[in-house]
Parts: C-alpha cells; structure tokens; sequence
C-alpha cells in the first residue's frame, strides 16, 4: 500500500480489549469517534488479541499512510518503538507509558491524584474503616492508582485497613461480583473498582448489599450505579485524544510524553451528586484543600506506609 | 438411498450452510460494513501482497503450523493432548527466560539455540506431568492437559508480576530480548522470521517420520490398533504413548520459545490468543497429515491477517475473525463430510 | 453474618452456573458425545437473556437463554450426528462462532454504550425457615431463584438415569451404541435428545450469570465454564452425585481464591487463581479417573 | 400346511460393490427348527438381519405367518415377536444382566424398574432354564452365559421366532449341548428357530428343515430327512469336490524332535489385582509336534497361551522359548491387525518391534502379496485390512504369521467363524508347518478339531494345567475338574 499522503487526516486506534467495557477501552473508542466529528478524520479502530498483532498493525498503518496512531496501553510502547522509525510520516502515542522518540510519544495520566481524593472520600464514608481495591490483572496503572486510594484512605484516617484483590480478567463480571461480595464479607464498605467490563460486577455487587459503595474508574460511572457510586476516578480520555489529534492535525505536534493532571482537566475526580450527602461538610472541605493544592501543581503523594 | 432419503438428509445439511452464510451476511452487514470493501480487505490483507503474505500471514501461520504438528503427532499415537496452548507457554516462559538470562554471556547464536532448546524441554516437561498422570493414574489426558492449560495461564502470569518482571518493576512482561537473541528475519524489511521455515521443515520431517521409519510406524500403529500393536507386534504401546505424548509437548514448547524469540521478543501474559486450541482445528482439517498440517496452518494464518485488514479497512467487528475462523472450520468439515458420504453411497 | 455463612454462600454462587453447564454436559457425555461447544452454549445462553430479559423482564430472559444454547446444541448436532463430522473440531469451532458472534451482535445491538446494568435481574429469593439453618441456610435457601431448580435437577436425573427405561437407553448408548440400536433403541434420537438437553443447561448456565449474578452481559463472560464443566463431570465420573459433589468441590475451591484475596494472605493472586486447576489434578489422580468414563466417549460412528 | 411363521421372498440387498442378496427365499414353518447354511459371506447375516429389521431389503417381501410386513427399526420386529441373537453380541458389558435384558423398554412411567427387571430375569430362568444373577455385570460374565443371556434378551421380548446367528462358536462343547436341548423345547413349546451355523453335522442332527444360500441366492430348500451331508456340501459349495477334512489323527512325521523347543517351568501368573490365574504350569513341545490346549472360559489357558506366544512375562517360573514365534489369537480384529492400515503394514506390523531405522516397504508389499496369493486372501486388491471379511482376514494372519518360517505356532481358534472350506484350508495350512517342523500350539473350544489336530492334549482347569490321553471323554472330563 503505498502512502497517500495529504489526501486525508486518518486516525488509527489499536486497543487491547473490546470497546464495550464502559471503561478504558469505550472511552478511547469515543475519543476515536470525537476526533473523527470534530476534526472530520478518517478513522479505524482494530482490536488485537495478543502481543503479535502489535507490531503489525502499527506497520500495517504507518505503511497505509496514517498521520497519527494511537496504541491503547502501556503494552504498546516497544511495539511502537520499533516501528515508528521506519514511518517517519505517521506520529506513534501510546496511552500511559514513558517512552518518546521522533514521532513518537506517549500520554502519561497522573492518576494518583484524583485516586488520593477517591481514597479521602472512601475513608471518610467507611463506617467499618475497611475499604477494598479490586482490579482485573495487576497492570501498572492500575497499581499506581491503588496505591495513591490507599494513601488517600490514610491520610483520613491512619488505622483503616485498605485490602487489594484482582480478578484475574476483565471480563469476567460474575467473579468481579464474586470477589466483591468476598471482600463485603470481610467487611469492607467502599471498594475502588478498576477491572473494566469485569467490574459491572462489583456495581451489582454494592447494589445487592446494604450500604456498600463503589468507585468508579476510567470513565464516569457515576450512571452505572447512581445510588451506590461515590464518584468516578475520570480519565478524560476523548479530551486527552482530540487534544493530541489537534496538534498533529495542525502539524504543531512535538513529540514528548504529554502529562495529563488534575490541572489539565483529563484526570479527574468526579462526585456522584446522588450520594453526596453522605459526605460530612469536615469531609468536603478537607478533600477540597487538598484538590486546591493539586490545581496549584503542589501535591504530591505522601510516602506510603 | 432414496431419493426422498436423499433429500431428508440434504435438507438439515443445506439448513445449516444457509445459516452460516446468513449469519456471516447479517454480522457484516449490521455492522455497518460494505460488502465488497469488507472481502477485498480480507484478500489483499492476507494474500493480496508480498508485505501481508511475508509480514502478516506467515508470521501468524507459525505457530498455528507448529502447534499443529504437536497435535498431530500426539493423535496420531492415540494421545488426546490438547494442552498446546500451555505447552505452548510453558516453552515461551522457559525460553524467554533462558534467552534474557544468557543474551549477556553467551554469543547470540548460542544463546539462541540454548533458548529454543529450553523452550522445548519445557513443553516436554509440561506436556509429562499430564502423560504421568495418565500412564499412572489413568487419569483422561483431555482433561489434565485442559487443567494444564489453566495451569500454564495463571503461571504465566505469576512469572511476569515476579521472577520474570522487567527490571522497573513495573510492567506484567519480561524484559525485551537484546537483537543478539532474536530470531533473524528471512527477507529484509519483513517480519517472517526463520521460525517459519523451522515449521515447515518439522513437517517435512514428520511426514517422512510417519511414512518411512520404524519409529513412526510403531507411532502409527499405537494410535490405530493399539491392541494389535502390542500383541501382534510386541510394542511397548505405553511407552510409545508416553514418548509421543512428551514429543507432542516438545513441539508445542518449541513453538512458545520460537513466537517469544522471533514475533514478540518479550514475555507477557497474553502471548497466545489461544493458538493451541485452534491448532487443533488445524490439525484435524489436515486429516493429521504433517505436510497438509503446513497448508491449513497457512490457510488459518491467512484467515486471521484477513480479519485483522478487515477490521482495519473496512470497519469489521474484531469478533469477526473468530467468527471467520469458526465459518470457514465448519464449512470446510461439511463439505468434507458430504463428499465422503457420497463416496460410501456411491455403487 | 458469620465467615464460615459467607463463603458457603460464594461457594453455591460460584457453582451455581458450572452446576448447570455440568449437568447438561454430564447426560451428553452418557449419551457418548464430548461437546466441547457447551462454552458456546453458555454465552449464547447469557446473550440470549439479555435480549429476551430486555424485552419482557428475568423470566423471559430464562426463555431466551435456553432458545440461545439449544440452538447451539441444534448446531453441533447437525455437524456430529447427521455429519458425523469429528466431535472435539466441531465443539472448538462452535465456541469460537459463538464467542465471536455474541460479542459481534452485542456490539452491533448496543454499541459501545453496551447494556449496562440494565438488565432485569432475579434477587435472592428467601425462603423462610430454612434460610435460618446454621451454616448452610442462606447458603442454600437465600439465593436468587436460578439455583433452586439445581436441588430438584440433580436428585431427579440421578433417579432418571438409573430407575427409568430411558435413562437405561442414555446409559448403553454411552456404552454400546451399537448394543443399544440392536436392542431396538434409536441412538441418533438418544443423542440429540441429550446434545439438546446440554445445550439448554449450557443456555441456563449463561442465564445464571446474567440473571442472578452480574446483571450485564459482556464479550466473553463465560470465561471457561464450559470447559470446566467438562472437568467437573470427568471429576464426578460421570453420576449425577458425584458431579453434584465435583461441583460443590470446584465452587469451594473458587471461594477460597476469592476468600484469599479479602483476607489478604499472602499469596500471589495469580496462584490462588490456578488452585482450583491444581486440585482438580491431584484429585484426579488420586480417584482414578479413567476406568468409570463411559466406552464409547468420544467415538467415531460411522 | 399352515402360513409360515417367517417368509422371505426375492429379498436383494446390495452394499456398495457388493450384492449380498440377490432374489433370496426362505420359507420356515411354524413350530419347526429351520437350518440356516452357507458358505462366509453368503448372505445368512444379512438376510436374517433384514428380517429382523436392521437392514433394509433393496427388493423383496418380508412375510410373517402370510402377512407382508414392512419394518421402520427392529423395534417393530421385536414388537410383533421376533428375537435374534447376533453373531457378534449386542450385550452392554458396563451394565447388569437385568438392565440389558430391559433395554430397548418403553416408557418414562409405567414399565421398567431395576427390581421388575431382575424378577424378568429369574422368571425366564426358572421357566426355560437358563439361569442367570440379574445382578451381575456383564463384563464378568462368561461367554456361555453371555449366549445365555442373548436368548433370555429375546424371550424377555415374548419372541417366538428366534434367530441364532452362529450361537455356538463361541460356546463350550457342553454348553452347546445345552443350548440345542433348549432351542428343542422352545419349539416343541410352539416357538420358531432359525440355527445359523458353520457345524453342519449339528445342523442336520438338530433341523427340521435347512436352506442352504450361495452368492446370495437360495440355492437349495428341502426337509433335512431328504438331504444328506454329501448333497448339502455340494449345494454349499457350488462344485462336486468336498474340502479334504482331515477326520483322522495323523502320526508324527519325520522333522519330529524329541529336543523341546518350548519349554515352561513351574510358571505362575498372576492378574493386576494379583489373584493367581495359572499355577505352576509345566509344558514342553518338541519341533514338529501339535499341542492341543482346552479350557472352559477363565479357567487359565489364555495366560498359558500368551505366555507360550511370548507375548507376556510370567510372575514367576522358568520359560525357554524360540526366537520365531507365530501368534494368532483369538480377538483378530482387536489384537492381531490394525482394519484402518493396508495389506503392507499389517504384514509389517508382525514384530513391528524389531524394525530399525527405515521401513522396507518395497520387501513388505510384495510380501503382502504374496501372503494375499499364497493364502487365497480375497478381493485380492483390497486397500485396507478391515475391508475384508472375518474369514479373509483370519487366512490373512495366518500367513504373516507363517512367515519365515517361525520355530512355534501358537494358534487360537483357527476356524472360528470360517465355511467348511476356508476351515479345511487353515487346518492344512497348520499341518504343513507342523511337517516342516514347527512346533504348534493350538487352543480350540471345538474339541472336535482338537482332537484332529493335536498329538498330545493340555487342559486346563481353575489356574492348574494337565496333560490328558487325546481322547473326547478325558478332556471333556478335565475340563469341567473330574480327575
Ligand atoms: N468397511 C468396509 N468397507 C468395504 N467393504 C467392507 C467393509 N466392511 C465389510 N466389507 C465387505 O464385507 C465383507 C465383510 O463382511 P463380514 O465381515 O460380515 O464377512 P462375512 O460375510 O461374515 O465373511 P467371513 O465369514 O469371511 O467373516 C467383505 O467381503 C468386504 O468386502
Ligand atoms: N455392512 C456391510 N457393508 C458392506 N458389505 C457388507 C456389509 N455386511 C455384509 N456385507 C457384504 O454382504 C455379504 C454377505 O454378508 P453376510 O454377513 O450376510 O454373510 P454371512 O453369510 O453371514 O457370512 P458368515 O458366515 O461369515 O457370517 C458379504 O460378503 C459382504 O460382502
Ligand atoms: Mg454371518
Ligand atoms: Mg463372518
């Protein structure tokens, strides 16, 4: 296939599970589909299956003429560095990780800020002082993340007890249930979930049960669950891709690691309105101080026990 | 057979191939993808050029080739292995690790050929556990080998949150294999590396094994009679079996060591979409057969790179390729089927 | 709610679907068929309910679930018994159509908003008095009412098989289909009775997972069962109790993984994940799992 | 005269290539023992089984007491009382003796229960005689009381028309004695035989009337009073000259030796669960000697067998044994070739051990050749092994396992299953390696064979082995552990 190259602005997107999780892969699938209204891109998306297919996919559209390809997850990032060289033309962004080349570059979400706030907010609704992590495989990301929620839930209150359990798969909603109502059984009350499509489980899980609560990660799933869900640990991930694509389109990109903060609006903390009383006003204004901080660039994570 | 015999029997027949095709029709179609742009996408995506042949398909058919020589071999001796896939990771873990542990000391080539050794003692040693269970135990190796499978998952995975994490400690995979302890490439600028031509040679070289030697007559005859194997020919036939079973194995691992060394150059948890069960289907549509193995393994290859230019190019579904793969098995079974029944009815 | 109350609560839940996909598969595996399509039957199963729960509440999704895995079994069927076409290829192939398919039309029906958690669901159904038993009585009496039929299913096919002339006919076609069609029985009819039967419990299993467990379907959630019900019937060796047993065993195991994680011990995820493969294994060996599987399991008719 | 019980008029049946019925009659009278004859591969099976609704005729009407019938399954036979009992069993070996006798029931409700079942059994029993434990397993039982419990199948069904497709080749001489006495009172009761069977002196002693079928035509139907043996070998046979039956004991010949070439001493044998199943057997044979071996069912020779075949080590005892040894054993099918593999490999696959390196093929085919030539192994260009009939295989495996001129023949059966003609041809062929001075062993549950062939007799009984005069009163006395 031989590189036409102005014809079009076309956007490739490579994700590592299925679009309909309502987490991390819907949300890069929607930012696919933002870029494609508001920058009038051409756009495809494949869906691979294992390491293999990285590799030839980010050739196959470097070679088909792409302007800009997006690989979605840290996995992506050798891939990609192998292969962007050969494709001077074709920009490479891999979501999370570290690396950064010519024409490649990759978003870095600090996702440890708004999970600090989303410790604060468990720790202060706990009345048993036990709240759990429950993600699907034990990813970077999602590490980082649950260590920033447990810091979170100490700095409020230094004696809960924070226990950390993973699936084993992201599709797996019924032992997603499974392990919440395990964790429910050992008395947690606020379980921050990360496990993608596995995770609808832990939402069922909280509803079936008195007074637990969830949180929600990647995207806002705040509607998933509205009465059980405390709030949603925000990437913003359509924001964050059509901000990307914006520069590329204008040719003004520089490649780099793009951090995404608490400043820059694509990571954030997002309240649930339906189950905001539950919130002390000491709760509020303490969470507040510390998001004020944030803004102003000054935060960072306290040491971990 | 009657014609009105005839009849009832085509009838369920054509039932079922008018479903497939609706269902193929109606998947594409929903989906919102245009026909003709959907077919030409599989066609120059897995065929259609000398980059999606070289880079895509043959790429992708190694290891369906290889771990469809495993399965041969283990049914042709009677042995139901299908415990491929975690043969298959067992041999990509142990030889990766081997390949990162002695990139640094030993010269590439060596440290090569030390890693695809490993890799296949290790699918040997998997593939063991379950031919002791059964030699012993008379445990059903369909079942152990399933149980080995889950097994091989999860260690796997343990591997790369542990012992086997790259050094940051932050990503579930290995560290990256140093260009010394990769696999050459066959043709410049494509990613068909060597392991390919390995495959086809191992199937050469069964298929002479089965045909012309002893050793492969008495695998032969284990599988088909094994009664009259022992009795009328004196075999070992457990023995036989235990030995195919653990060969089987080796294969099997042989094929991890060489997809870690020459496709993914890492170790991580989903290094095998589930190439082990496919390669089952490749093996039985091969008739069990080593060379046609090597056809249905390219046909299979060929399947996945077209489904993969389909979702790219034309706006497929992903769940498509499976669904293709799933067709074309079917479809290739029924007409196989249909022609060995007229055969028998025929006068 | 004592410890010991909570985790034989996870254990009937978690063995509840591999309960109904063992079943199924346990009369298929009588009638001398191995359907390796029954994980194909079970997330048809659960698509199927959502679909059919979507539009006229949980019963209704029960309908569905066992329309979706009988025609499923309907499928295999054609290929293994009108075809004669190899059972473990054509068992692969239709799991692979079925994942792909499910997912394909979850996709295409819901886009990738997907269903959420919208989907009408069962919730425990109390049954009172036994409920209050020590130990077991929310365990067993406290569950949404997909598990009951389970405590009728099992007694009722154990009776089935070896107390009526047709659960004779199921056991020697399992045996001696050649024994059996001289003695006047149909073996293609006894066949695609029980593939059919084993897809519905497969279609039931799925329903489980949607109706009484997740509430949601998605790609791919089956996640084995079906290949680990074949286990558990291999580990039952092949009578109604002792599947029941097996897969009380495998739901205990189950549970224990998930109680290990909350109790935070201290062992890596990932092999408290592979426990329960370990186990079947080594019980497995030492029960002796060859000598009781039905003869012709497996075997090419011509 | 009354409607027959059983009609088969211009019945035609053709399998691929094979016309296996080509315009077939039988007509048996009610109340009567109709004998059932012909050459293997004539047609008596697959007429019968057509008759019972297992097969469907081509062409042809089946009749029963003078009304046409037409069968959708043997089911329907089954129902309106007709009964077979197969060459090969049709038995469940997993299940009971009761649960087989019920299947086929009817019936989710009403009708069939493990109890009822059992009480069938033991009513058939003491009303017929043949008694059976309806709680046994199958598997356990002997091959006698597995024919007995083919026929309790069918009489549990109320048949009164019953096929016996060759009862008793697998059946001790006593107990074929007792099945005749039986097979007499079921039809002076009324009922209707039909006696397939290769024994043609115990045809004509037991029928009334006899069909003799050739190439799938009927090509003699009389009264047994009106034949004799002489005219019905010849209708058989198609051609005036009789196989040369040896019916008298030959002397030893010249290549005799009195050095043994086989010897076991003191040998023991134990099964997996360690129950001893051979005791401290003592054996010799010379070069150019015949041993017959007999034994009821289970009684030990099976191990003796195997491990004068070197086919299995003894848990202890001495054994000297030559180095070419020819093993034919009595499961063909199952033990001695693979049906799927050609002519080529299954000559190959005769100590298919010992082989190195590469196969010979080119040697193996024109061996196979050969051995097709040499033992009238017909079609001659069959592609596989199990395409041919039991009878063909049989001469097949004889051959390979004369080959090269082994040291010892150890032969199981010979005959079993074979016409007049192939049985003269296999004898002969045994006798010609004895002259050149093989050492044979040959097991047979007809004792008339044994006492044709062998020169000296074994028989065992309960794990002991004894040597007795060669003399049908002896050995049926050993047998059965009268000293
Ligand atoms: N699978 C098969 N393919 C082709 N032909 C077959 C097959 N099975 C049987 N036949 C044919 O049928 C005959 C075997 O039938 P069967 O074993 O009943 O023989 P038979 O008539 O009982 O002879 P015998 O007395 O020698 O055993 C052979 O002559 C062969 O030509
Ligand atoms: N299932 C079959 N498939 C093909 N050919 C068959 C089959 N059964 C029988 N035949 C053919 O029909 C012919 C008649 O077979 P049949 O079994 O009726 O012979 P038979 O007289 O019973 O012989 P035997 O005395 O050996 O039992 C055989 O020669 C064989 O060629
Ligand atoms: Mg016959
Ligand atoms: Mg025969």
């Amino acid at each position: 296939a031989g590189s036409e190259r102005g014809v079009a602005f076309r956007v490739a997107l490579l994700t590592p599970g299925p679009i309909t999780d309502q987490s991390w892969n819907s949300a890069a699938y929607a930012g696919l589909m933002r870029i494609k209204d508001s920058l009038g891109a051409q756009v495809s998306h494949i869906q691979t299956k294992t390491p293999a297919e990285f590799d030839e996919n980010f050739r196959q559209y470097g070679a088909s003429g792409y302007s800009l390809v997006f690989g979605h997850g840290f996995e992506f990032q050798e891939a990609a560095a192998r292969v962007s060289p050969e494709y001077p033309n074709t920009i490479y962004v891999t979501t999370g990780g570290i690396s950064m080349g010519k024409n490649l570059a990759s978003m870095s979400f600090s996702f440890d800020e708004p999970s600090f706030l989303a410790g604060m907010i468990a720790a202060s609704v706990s009345k048993s002082d036990i709240v759990g992590c429950l993600g699907g495989t034990e990813l970077p990301p999602v590490k980082a993340s649950f260590l920033a929620f447990r810091a979170g839930v100490h700095a409020v209150k230094p004696r809960a007890t924070v226990i950390t359990a993973f699936i084993g798969n992201w599709d797996d909603a019924a032992a997603g249930k499974e392990q919440a109502l395990a964790q429910i059984g050992r008395g947690v009350d606020v379980i921050f979930q990360n496990a993608d499509a596995a995770g609808l489980g832990v939402f069922q899980a909280a509803r079936d049960s008195k007074s637990v609560y969830v949180v929600g990660s990647n995207s806002n799933q705040n509607e998933v669950a509205p009465r059980v869900t405390l709030g949603s640990v925000v990437i913003d991930l359509p924001h964050a891709f059509i901000t990307v694509a914006r520069e590329v389109k204008a040719k003004t990109f520089q490649a780099r690691v793009i951090q995404f903060n608490t400043r820059s609006a694509v990571v954030r903390w997002v309240p649930n309105p339906a189950t905001a009383s539950l919130l002390s006003a000491r709760a509020i204004s303490m969470v507040d101080s510390v998001r004020a901080t944030m803004l102003a660039g000054h935060f960072s994570l306290p040491a971990g026990r | 057979m009657s014609r009105a015999r005839a009849w009832r029997e085509a009838l369920p027949v054509g039932a079922v191939a008018g479903a497939l095709l609706l269902v193929a029709v109606v998947v594409l179609v929903s989906a919102g993808a245009d026909l003709r742009t959907a077919l030409s996408a599989l066609w120059i995506g897995s065929l259609g050029s000398r980059y999606a042949l070289l880079s895509a398909t043959l790429v992708r058919a190694t290891p369906l080739i290889l771990l469809g020589l495993s399965v041969t071999l283990a049914f042709r001796a009677g042995v139901l292995n299908i415990g491929a896939e975690g043969q298959f990771i067992a041999g990509a873990s142990a030889g990766g690790a081997v390949a990162l542990a002695t990139a640094a000391v030993l010269p590439g080539p060596v440290s090569l050929l030390v890693a695809l050794t490993t890799g296949v003692v290790a699918g040997g040693v998997w593939a063991a556990v379950a031919a002791e269970l059964r030699r012993r135990f008379g445990v059903l190796e369909v079942i152990s080998t399933l149980m080995l499978n889950f097994i091989a998952l999860y260690g796997v995975s343990y591997l790369v949150h542990g012992p086997l994490q790259e050094p940051t400690h932050v990503y579930p995979q290995s560290a990256t294999l140093p260009m010394v302890a990769r696999l050459p490439f066959v043709f410049d600028g494509q990613r068909l590396h060597v392991g390919f031509i390995l495959a086809v040679l191992l199937g050469l070289a069964l298929w002479y094994v089965f045909a012309r030697t002893a050793a492969g007559f008495r695998i032969r005859i284990t599988g088909a009679g094994a009664a009259a194997a022992a009795s009328a020919g004196a075999v070992d036939t457990a023995r036989v079996s235990f030995l195919a079973f653990i060969a089987s194995g080796a294969i099997a691992g042989g094929a991890g060591a060489v997809e870690v060394t020459g496709v993914t150059y890492t170790l991580f948890e989903r290094i095998s979409p589930g190439y082990g069960y496919s390669a089952i289907a490749v093996a039985l549509l091969a008739r069990l057969h080593p060379v046609a193995v090597i056809g249905a393994g390219v046909f299979f290859g060929a399947l996945e790179a077209g489904a993969a230019a389909m979702q790219r190019d034309a706006g497929v579904p992903s769940q498509f390729a499976s669904i293709l793969e799933a067709l074309a098995i079917l479809g290739v079974l029924a007409v196989d089927r249909l022609r060995a029944r007229r055969q028998e009815a025929a006068p | 709610m004592s410890a010991t109350s909570a985790f034989a609560e996870a254990v009937v839940r978690v063995a509840t679907p591999l309960a109904y996909a063992a079943l199924g598969e346990l009369v298929v595996e009588r009638a001398g068929i191995i359907n390796i399509g029954l994980e194909g039957s079970i997330i048809a199963g659960a698509y199927g309910a959502l679909v059919f729960a979507g539009h006229g509440g949980a019963i209704f999704g029960v309908a569905g679930a066992l329309l979706a895995g009988i025609l499923l079994a309907t499928l295999f069927a054609v290929f293994v018994l009108v075809l004669r076409a190899d059972q473990i290829i054509t068992g692969t192939a239709i799991s692979m159509l079925a994942l792909g398919t499910t997912g394909a039309l979850y996709q295409t029906m819901y886009g990738s908003v997907g269903a959420a958690l919208t989907t009408p669901t069962f919730a425990p159904m109390v049954i009172p008095g036994l409920s209050s038993l020590p130990v077991v009585g929310r365990a067993l009496f406290a569950q949404p009412v997909m598990t009951y039929p389970l405590y009728l299913l099992f007694p009722i096919l154990a009776w089935w098989l070896y107390r009526t002339a047709d659960g004779l006919a199921l056991r020697a076609v399992g045996e001696k289909p050649s024994a059996a069609a001289a003695a006047g029985i149909s073996v293609s009819r006894v066949q695609w009775l029980a593939l059919l039967f084993g897809g519905a419990m497969g279609g039931l299993s799925g329903a489980t997972l949607v109706l009484a467990q997740a509430g949601t379907f998605l790609e791919g959630m089956s996640a084995g069962r079906g290949f680990i019900a074949i286990a558990i019937v291999a580990l039952g060796r092949w009578t109604p109790l002792g599947v029941a047993g097996a897969v009380l065993l495998f739901g205990a195991a189950g549970a224990l993984q998930f109680l290990a994680q909350a109790m935070a011990w201290p062992i890596p995820y990932s092999i408290s994940l592979a426990t329960p493969y370990v186990f079947t294994l080594v019980v497995l060996a030492v029960a002796r799992g060859r000598a009781v599987a039905p003869v012709a399991l497996g075997a090419h008719r011509e | 005269m009354s409607d027959p019980a059983l009609s088969l008029r211009g019945v035609s049946k053709r399998f691929g290539r094979t016309l296996a019925l080509d315009g077939a009659e039988l007509h048996v009278q009610p109340g009567t023992i109709h004998a059932l004859l012909g050459e293997n591969g004539a047609g008596k099976s697959t007429l019968m089984r057509i008759a019972f609704g297992e097969l469907r005729a081509d062409d042809g009407v089946v009749a029963l007491a003078g009304t046409n019938r037409e069968w959708s399954s043997s089911a329907d036979a089954i129902a309106v009382g007709i009964g077979m009992v197969h060459q090969h069993f049709t038995l469940v070996p997993a299940l009971t003796v009761a649960e087989n006798v019920a299947l086929g029931d009817r019936g989710f409700w009403g009708g069939y229960t493990p109890a009822r079942a059992a009480e069938r059994v033991r009513k058939i029993g003491t009303q017929t005689g043949l008694v059976l434990d309806p709680t046994a397993r199958v598997a356990d039982l002997s091959v006698g009381a597995q024919q007995r419990l083919e026929i309790v199948k069918a009489l549990a069904r109320n048949a009164r028309v019953l096929i016996l497709d060759e009862p008793t080749a697998v059946l001790s001489p006593r107990e074929s004695a007792e099945l005749y006495g039986w097979l007499r009172e079921f039809v002076a009761g009324g009922g209707t035989g039909i006696l397939i069977t290769h024994k043609l002196r115990e045809a004509l002693t037991l029928a009334d009337d006899v069909t003799v079928l050739r190439h799938g035509r009927t090509v003699l139907q009389s009264a047994v009073s009106e034949v004799t043996e002489a005219s019905v070998v010849t209708a058989l046979l198609g051609d005036a000259r009789g196989p040369r039956v040896g019916s008298a004991r030959r002397s030893p010949r010249g290549m005799r030796t009195d050095a043994p070439v086989v010897e076991l001493r003191r040998v023991s044998m134990k099964d997996a669960r360690g129950v001893l199943r051979l005791r401290e057997a003592t054996v010799a044979v010379c070069a150019g000697e015949i041993l017959g071996v007999a034994g009821i069912e289970g009684a030990g020779q099976f191990d003796l067998l195997r491990i004068l075949a070197g086919r299995r080590a003894p848990s202890s005892g001495t054994v000297t044994l030559p180095s070419r040894i020819g093993f034919v054993p009595e499961d063909r099918l199952r033990d001695a070739i693979v049906p799927t593999m050609s002519p080529a490999e299954n000559v190959a696959l005769h100590d298919a051990r010992h082989f190195r390196g590469h196969m010979p093929w080119r040697e193996l085919e024109s061996e196979a050749v050969a051995i097709i030539a040499e033992y009238d192994v017909r079609p001659t260009d069959s592609a596989t092994i199990g395409a041919l009939s039991g009878g063909n295989q049989q001469k097949f495996v004889l051959g390979r396992e004369l080959r090269g001129s082994p040291q010892l023949l150890v032969v199981e059966n010979p005959t079993r299953g074979l016409d007049i003609r192939a049985a003269a041809f296999v004898l002969d062929r045994i006798r010609s390696a004895q002259d050149s001075g093989c050492a044979v062993i040959v097991y047979s549950s007809d004792l008339d064979e044994l006492l044709t062939l062998a020169e000296r007799m074994l028989v065992c009984h309960a794990g002991e082995v004894r040597e007795v005069p060669v003399e049908m009163e002896a050995i049926g006395r050993a047998m059965v552990g009268i000293t």
